[in-house]
């Protein structure tokens, strides 16, 4: 591989545009190519180190934290330097291959969003490797399983500094096939590796748009893959406005089903099916969140597409607040600890799509950074609790394990309450950003925005209430009331409750890195620190759109705090409700006299979320079966009968006429070729022979219209 | 005399032998059609002869009546022989190569 | 008579002699009565070898009727009545199914004459196309003196043969 | 070394193999060892050979005819024995050169009944003399007569050592792909007839010789003709490839043929029709080609989502694997079909690629039906656990197959679906964009299948039937042996696509651009309105005619 060219883009608005080096920045190749290294270094070495390979992925993820965190510094200290100026990403490429006059490059992308995305994916993932020295000690694939957690990890890696839109499709597919791998990890159960194949099917359905929506856009933006390239010309109004919608609605289909948005989200919760902490990266840092960084990156495509500015909606922002809608709802009649947190994902990530779809960039990266920290904490606790009581059934085999876990306990409900939205929690803040920014508020007072979107406000508020009421249900049923599971639950080691506080602590700190602006308590210079490093500053011919940015409203801060009270205290008070029943001999999990078996609509409603709103028989049931069944076996069977019967037909003729030709074949091959050889020839006559119908007639008739047709061809075309 | 009226002829001759080749079933009527058939080629033979004024297509006609003479004894000899061993020259009952 | 009349009345022939033989031709393939058959086949024979003479082939006319009509047909009678064939109408002559025949033999026909048509369209045979037997006789026995004796190699060939094959054990 | 090369490497390479079986029969068949050292040794040499071809072959000049052989064959019909190789044919050259000794080595443990391996081995030789002669011919009969060499050993590998149904599978492949082979004859008689050497710049009209007939020599032929030629040609290819609807004697002869011979039949044999189309048939009527190209796309995205849905009905693994390889061969037909030196590209990519991982999912299956005597789907299972090495090598291959990027999959597939965006000028756009969404849905079933058979084999627990069976081992060393050039090339290509793009890249422009006396045929191709620009060049070619 030749070394093309280092950080090239043209910057005709060179005079507000600075451009960067620095060693980590243009080296950050190095970042992914480790974990990637160890896992060939794992995969063919790890059985005979002492401790099966996982100090190797540990000490290859931590190295990239730490050029991750190099790298980090760097750009803030490049940011720094540019005094508020526009900063050009810094780009290495290299020509990959070529062909037909199409250059293949490879390279990198380093800006704010890469880097933060950068700092999540090795911070998470590094936590996550030791917590499985412990949860999957002494698995029959432990070596294996510590292989292809480095080989997600790099995947992810490469996807973030992806430079070119084929690059980001190779990292989306790798990351695709290792949750495929890491889901099925327990393949001996059919279960399992049907929820693999499920997570892997939906995502390629999805995949079909991102090939046409890569496709569509390389032609688009005249012949090139870049990633900032295509931006640039996309918001310069080179490329017209039919063919961006088109891409962008392509595109999304890609992030419907890789993050789990709604309708392709069905997959996610059957994931669950791998191994803890393989859900907790999948969910936190690498797999789900490629959709949303997907949008993030080619922001400018989206942002022209579905003209985001100064309308009221657009698929974005509708997908995703649907999606915020239905995974919280859905999250409600879970008993599985992991699937309520599962449906969580997705309604938190219909959360960022909605905050990319409304224009507030910043919101969505920010809230994907808090909620990587919280909900990691929240699964990797939930492993721990089920690797106490050997179950993830809420309902049957858990309950009241707040005294006997208490490092696990007090870290989930620092991490609830980060997720449900409590200052000065993380997810607080970054929910709140989204809430402003969807610009619907005008109630509230406050300006900014980058259009109208009273609808998205409303499904993030509802979904805020319901987020705190099903949160309380499920911290109620794992660590309070009574234990109903089997033997004496313990508390796990200090491989698993480390992580867990470390992952704590940035539960309740990460908000704190973008204070909004109108937050007087601290100094000015505390605020929006994220959103001053991530975000680019736009500038003419650039990559990233004007975007406008909403300023926060003490007013809608306070009514979203009191929503999620209103909603997590309901949840509460019905527990209470329980408890107080449950002493006096009730069921410990629900009102016998319950709203479900009181009401018929809300019975109904219960059983439309009990069935995942029939989501997953439309897909495996009719989709997926139909066409398995029905329709393969009648395209089979059209094959068999229709164009087989035709060809056979033709055959018992032609069988015959094949005789006139064998006989001239035959007799010459098995004198020269085929007699020579024994017992070859002996078969293969005895086989001739038995082709032989026997009616010379026939061969006759067939070698006459042979004949006439090879005459007719000659005649007709000479 | 045009070339055409010869070579047509002869092409309807040809094609109602093959019609007779293929059905017929006994042996003894197949053998004549397809001296039918060679007839015919015959004619075109002569035919293109004279119309290119060259002796070979008569010498080659001669030898297409020779080699159908000898064609026309062997083939009778087999009938002969089939028929021996099986009390009739059907041809669609002489399928013993069938496999 | 004028060349012109010389022409007229070789069509006409033509036309009478091309008649006569198709229609023998026909019955030849449809009859059931296996002698008709042979005889009908003695006169597209004889048709054949007519034409040949109006073609100026003598040797060849008559060598066809000498071989073929002297001999084959004779051949083929002796045929028949080894193998005792009923001698009459009879049932089994003919595939019960005989429409692929038909439509082969169509196909034939129209290929073969529309490769005719569109290839020689109106050429004219000379005026004068009569051969001499010492011009044949020439040609065997200097250019195709191989392939003659080649030919009868194999009429020898197929004397032996024909015995060898039709001789009781 | 180099004269020594350019005079006699081609020819060498092609008949070595040929000697080898020669010397394979002569061998006492009671010395089983000889044979197979014979059989090994000679397709070794031909390896190298191959290799040195490789080492001395100039990539900056791929795009030319290299090592040509130019000698007098066949006077009276202008035929020539002439031999040359660009970087199209170099890759499939070295696939043959490569796939053969392996699957020599592999059947070194697996002779299927009724064994005979000096017979068998003695036809696999034959076998490569054709497939090779049929990448290295640039004289249309020498080709013809390659293509056809390959048929009767293939015919006599199903024949004889294949399944149970192996005598109606052998005989539809061989008429079929004769049908097609009697017209493609046809076609190539049309061209000699029709086309003039001399625009091309040879001396007589009349010429078989390739390089004349993709040179300008063509551009006599009337729009109608090459219609039907270009037709003619079509069936003999497509039916070789296989396209739908000409698709359904591959998986009776793929179930029924031997595991080695399933590897050669995927592997190269298929090669044989996407090559034709690419060296033959497009660079040499490429009026006709733009004409045909809509049918060629629409047949190959119905194969795509055809194949795939036949995929899904099957119960059998190894015709499973079959019936992907219409689905797969359809990529590359797109990727042709588009016209554009970006899709031939991927198209001959493809190529490789396909031969590579099916190839290898072929020995996969035919290693599972030893030790499991069924490939029945229904019946398989735990391979993993049983055998978890077999079973790793068989879920990496269904990866590539189902085109996952970092393998050379997806090499052929992705720019076929990105060049039937923009296909040649003279297409209709609309259309092939409507193909390239249907390839994409096909890349979805893909893995629906793929995924599907990999569960059914290699997941789960082992089934008791043959939980305890002694036959059921992890792979072999002979096994490996011949797998690992195949498992490191999927990679290595997938990693450094350019390796073959180098070569290809410059060849396919040249197929497509070559110039002639009166002008560049392809350059047409990238015209809105390409049937006037043809039509022009065909009146300068006439001038020029005449007017010698």
């Amino acid at each position: 591989m030749s070394l093309q060219g280092v950080g090239v883009l043209a910057a005709e608005g060179a005079a507000e545009i600075v451009q960067v080096g620095g060693w980590f920045l243009s080296n950050a190749w190095i970042i992914p190519a480790i974990p990637a290294a160890s896992f060939f270094a794992i995969l063919f070495f790890g059985k005979r180190l002492p401790r099966g390979g996982s100090e190797l992925g540990i000490i290859a993820v931590g190295a990239s934290l730490v050029l991750a965190l190099c790298t980090a510094g760097q750009w803030i200290s490049t940011v720094n330097g540019a005094h508020g100026a526009a900063v050009e990403p810094v780009v290495n490429r290299w020509t990959w291959w070529v062909a037909g006059g199409v250059d293949f490059t490879i390279g990198t992308l380093v800006d704010g969003l890469a880097v933060a995305l950068l700092f999540v994916v090795t911070a998470i993932s590094l936590l996550v490797h030791v917590y499985s020295t412990d949860y999957v000690a002494g698995d029959v694939r432990y070596t294996h399983f510590f292989a292809f957690l480095s080989l997600f990890t790099a995947s992810m890696l490469f996807f973030v500094l992806a430079e070119n839109t084929i690059q980001m499709i190779v990292g989306w597919e790798l990351v695709g096939v290792c949750s495929f791998v890491l889901i099925g990890h327990w393949w001996e159960e059919k279960p399992n590796s049907d929820a693999a194949l499920k997570a892997f099917l939906t995502n390629r359905v999805g995949d079909i748009g991102l090939l046409v929506g890569v496709s569509v856009l390389f032609f688009a933006a005249g012949g090139t893959f870049s990633i900032l390239e295509i931006n640039t010309r996309a918001l310069d109004g080179e490329i017209g406005h039919t063919l961006l919608l088109i891409s962008a609605l392509c595109l999304l289909a890609a992030v419907i089903s890789k993050s789990g948005q709604f309708f392709l989200h069905t997959w996610l919760p059957d994931a669950m099916a791998g191994p803890t902490p393989v859900s907790a990266l999948i969910h936190a840092a690498t797999m789900v969140v490629a959709g949303v960084y997907l949008v993030a990156r080619l922001y400018g495509v989206f942002f022209e597409g579905m003209v985001i500015a100064g309308s009221s909606i657009n698929a974005l922002a509708l997908i995703g607040g649907l999606t915020t809608l239905v995974g919280a709802s859905l999250a409600f009649v879970q008993n599985d600890i992991k699937r309520v947190l599962a449906y969580s994902t997705i309604s938190q990530l219909g959360y960022m799509v909605m905050a990319l779809g409304v224009g507030a960039w910043t919101a969505a990266i920010f809230h994907l950074f808090t909620h990587a920290f919280f909900k990691a904490c929240l699964f990797l606790g939930s492993g721990s609790v089920s690797h106490a009581v050997h179950s993830f059934d809420m309902k049957k085999d858990m309950g009241g394990l707040r005294r006997h876990m208490p490092h696990t306990y007090r870290t989930f409900l620092i991490a609830s309450l980060a997720l449900a939205g409590l200052p000065p929690l993380a997810g607080f803040w970054s929910k709140d950003e989204i809430l402003a920014g969807t610009g619907g508020w005008g109630v509230f007072g406050g300006t900014g925005g980058n259009g109208a979107y009273t609808a998205m406000l409303v499904m993030g508020m509802l979904t805020a209430a319901l987020t705190a009421a099903y949160m309380t249900r499920c911290v109620y049923l794992t660590f309070f009331g009574r234990y109903r599971g089997h033997g004496h639950p313990h508390e796990s080691g200090r491989r698993i409750t480390v992580p867990l506080w470390i992952l704590a602590v940035f539960a309740v700190g990460a908000g704190w890195t973008n204070l909004p602006k109108g937050f007087q308590i601290v100094p000015k210079s505390w605020t929006e620190q994220f959103g001053h490093y991530v975000e680019p500053v736009a500038a003419e011919h650039f990559y990233f759109p004007v975007i406008a940015h909403a300023t926060p409203s003490w007013t809608l801060a306070i009514v979203s705090i009191l929503v999620v009270l209103v909603g997590g205290g309901l949840a509460f008070a019905y527990y209470a409700l329980v408890d107080r029943r449950a002493a006096a001999g009730g069921s410990a999990t629900e009102l016998a006299d319950g709203p479900t078996s009181r009401w018929g609509a809300a019975r109904l409603g219960h059983t439309l979320l009990v069935q995942k709103y029939y989501l997953d028989h439309l897909y495996t049931g009719i989709v997926a079966k139909g066409t398995a069944g029905p329709v393969a076996r009648g395209a089979y069977w059209f094959n068999q009968h229709g164009i087989d019967e035709v060809v056979n037909q033709a055959g018992r003729k032609a069988l015959a006429a094949g005789h006139v030709v064998y006989d001239k074949i035959d007799q010459k091959v098995i004198d020269g070729v085929v007699n020579t050889t024994g017992v070859a020839s002996h078969g293969a006559g005895e086989e001739l022979r038995r082709m032989q119908t026997g009616k010379v007639q026939q061969y006759a008739g067939v070698m006459f219209v042979a004949s006439v047709i090879l005459a007719a061809a000659l005649i007709l075309v000479l | 005399m045009l070339l055409n009226q010869f070579l047509i002829l002869s092409a309807v001759l040809f094609a109602i032998g093959v019609y007779g080749v293929l059905a017929r079933r006994n042996g003894v009527l197949v053998l004549m059609s397809i001296e039918l058939i060679l007839n015919a080629v015959n004619i075109n033979l002569v035919a293109f002869g004279s119309y290119v004024s060259s002796i070979s297509g008569e010498v080659f006609a001669l030898f297409i009546i020779t080699v159908a003479a000898a064609e026309v004894g062997v083939g009778l000899a087999i009938l002969l022989l089939l028929y021996r061993n099986r009390q009739s020259v059907d041809l669609s009952e002489a399928d013993l190569m069938k496999g | 008579m004028t060349v012109l009349g010389v022409l007229v009345a070789q069509n006409i022939a033509f036309g009478v002699i091309a008649a006569i033989m198709v229609f023998a031709a026909l019955r030849l393939v449809t009859t059931r009565n296996v002698v008709h058959a042979a005889l009908f086949l003695v006169v597209v024979l004889g048709g054949v070898a007519a034409l040949f003479l109006l073609m100026g082939a003598e040797f060849v006319g008559i060598t066809q009727i000498l071989v073929y009509i002297g001999a084959v047909v004779v051949l083929f009678l002796f045929g028949i009545m080894l193998t005792r064939t009923r001698i009459g109408n009879e049932e089994g002559t003919d595939h019960p199914r005989r429409l692929p025949a038909v439509l082969a033999a169509a196909l034939v026909a129209t290929i073969t004459i529309y490769a005719v048509v569109t290839g020689f369209g109106d050429a004219e045979l000379p005026a004068d196309t009569r051969t001499t037997t010492a011009e044949v006789a020439d040609s065997i026995f200097s250019t195709y003196i191989v392939p003659f004796e080649a030919v009868s190699v194999l009429l020898l060939a197929a004397l032996i043969g024909a015995i060898v094959i039709a001789r009781r054990n | 070394m180099d004269a020594f090369l350019n005079g006699w490497g081609l020819t060498l390479v092609t008949f070595v193999p040929l000697v080898g079986a020669a010397l394979v029969m002569a061998l006492p068949s009671g010395r089983e060892l000889w044979v197979k050292a014979a059989a090994l040794g000679a397709s070794l040499v031909t390896a190298l050979f191959a290799i040195f071809l490789l080492a001395r072959f100039s990539v900056s000049r791929a795009g030319e005819l290299q090592y040509v052989v130019d000698r007098s064959w066949i006077d009276v019909i202008n035929s020539r024995y002439i031999m040359g190789i660009d970087g199209i044919s170099l890759p499939l050259l070295l696939l043959t050169a490569l796939i053969v000794p392996l699957c020599i080595v592999y059947s070194f443990g697996h002779f299927p009944e009724p064994r005979n391996p000096k017979a068998f081995l003695a036809l696999l030789l034959v076998l490569e003399t054709g497939m090779i002669g049929t990448f290295v011919a640039q004289d249309l009969i020498l080709f013809f007569v390659f293509f056809e060499v390959v048929l009767l050993p293939m015919y006599f590998m199903i024949g004889v050592w294949g399944g149970e149904n192996r005598r109606y599978a052998a005989i539809k492949f061989f008429l079929y792909t004769l049908f097609g082979s009697a017209l493609m004859l046809v076609s190539f008689l049309a061209m000699f007839f029709l086309a003039d050497g001399t625009l091309a710049g040879l001396d007589v009209a009349r010429t078989f010789d390739m390089r004349a007939l993709s040179g300008g020599a063509t551009a006599a032929i009337a729009r109608t003709s090459q219609l039907w030629i270009f037709a003619g040609m079509f069936l003999g290819f497509g039916i070789k490839v296989p396209m739908f609807p000409f698709h359904t004697w591959l998986p009776d002869a793929h179930t029924e043929a031997p595991t080695v011979g399933s590897v050669i039949l995927a592997a190269v044999l298929l090669k044989l029709g996407t090559y034709g189309f690419v060296r033959v048939a497009v660079p040499m009527l490429p009026e006709a080609a733009a004409a045909w190209a809509p049918v060629i796309g629409l047949l190959a995205v119905i194969g795509i989502i055809y194949g795939a849905l036949g995929c899904l009905a099957q119960r059998d693994m190894k015709r499973l694997i079959a019936f992907s390889s219409v689905a797969h061969m359809g990529f590359v037909m797109l990727g042709i079909a588009t016209l554009t030196p970006f899709g031939i590209n991927a198209a001959v990519f493809g190529m490789v690629a396909h031969g590579l991982i099916t190839g290898m999912l072929f020995f996969l299956a035919g290693s599972v039906k030893d030790r499991y005597h069924t490939m029945e789907m229904s019946r398989l299972g735990g391979l993993l656990q049983q055998a978890p090495r077999m079973g790793w090598i068989l879920g990496f291959c269904v990866m590539a197959s189902l085109g996952l990027p970092g393998l050379a999959g997806f090499w052929g597939e992705f720019p076929a679906i990105l060049a039937s965006y923009n296909p040649a000028e003279i297409l209709n756009e609309a259309v092939f964009r409507a193909y390239m969404v249907i390839a994409a849905i096909g890349t979805v079933l893909a893995a629906g299948y793929l995924l599907w058979m990999l569960q059914k084999t290699a997941f789960g627990n082992a089934r008791e039937e043959f939980a305890d069976s002694p036959d059921v081992t992890d792979a072999t060393p002979r096994e490996y042996l011949a797998w690992a050039p195949l498992l490191v090339l999927i990679v290595v290509l997938g990693f450094f696509p350019r390796l073959l793009h180098e070569a290809t890249d410059p060849a396919v422009r040249e197929s497509l651009q070559v110039e002639a006396v009166n002008g560049s045929p392809g350059d047409c191709l990238e015209v809105e309105r390409g049937e006037e620009c043809f039509e022009r060049l065909r009146r300068v070619g006439e001038q020029a005619g005449s007017g010698r």
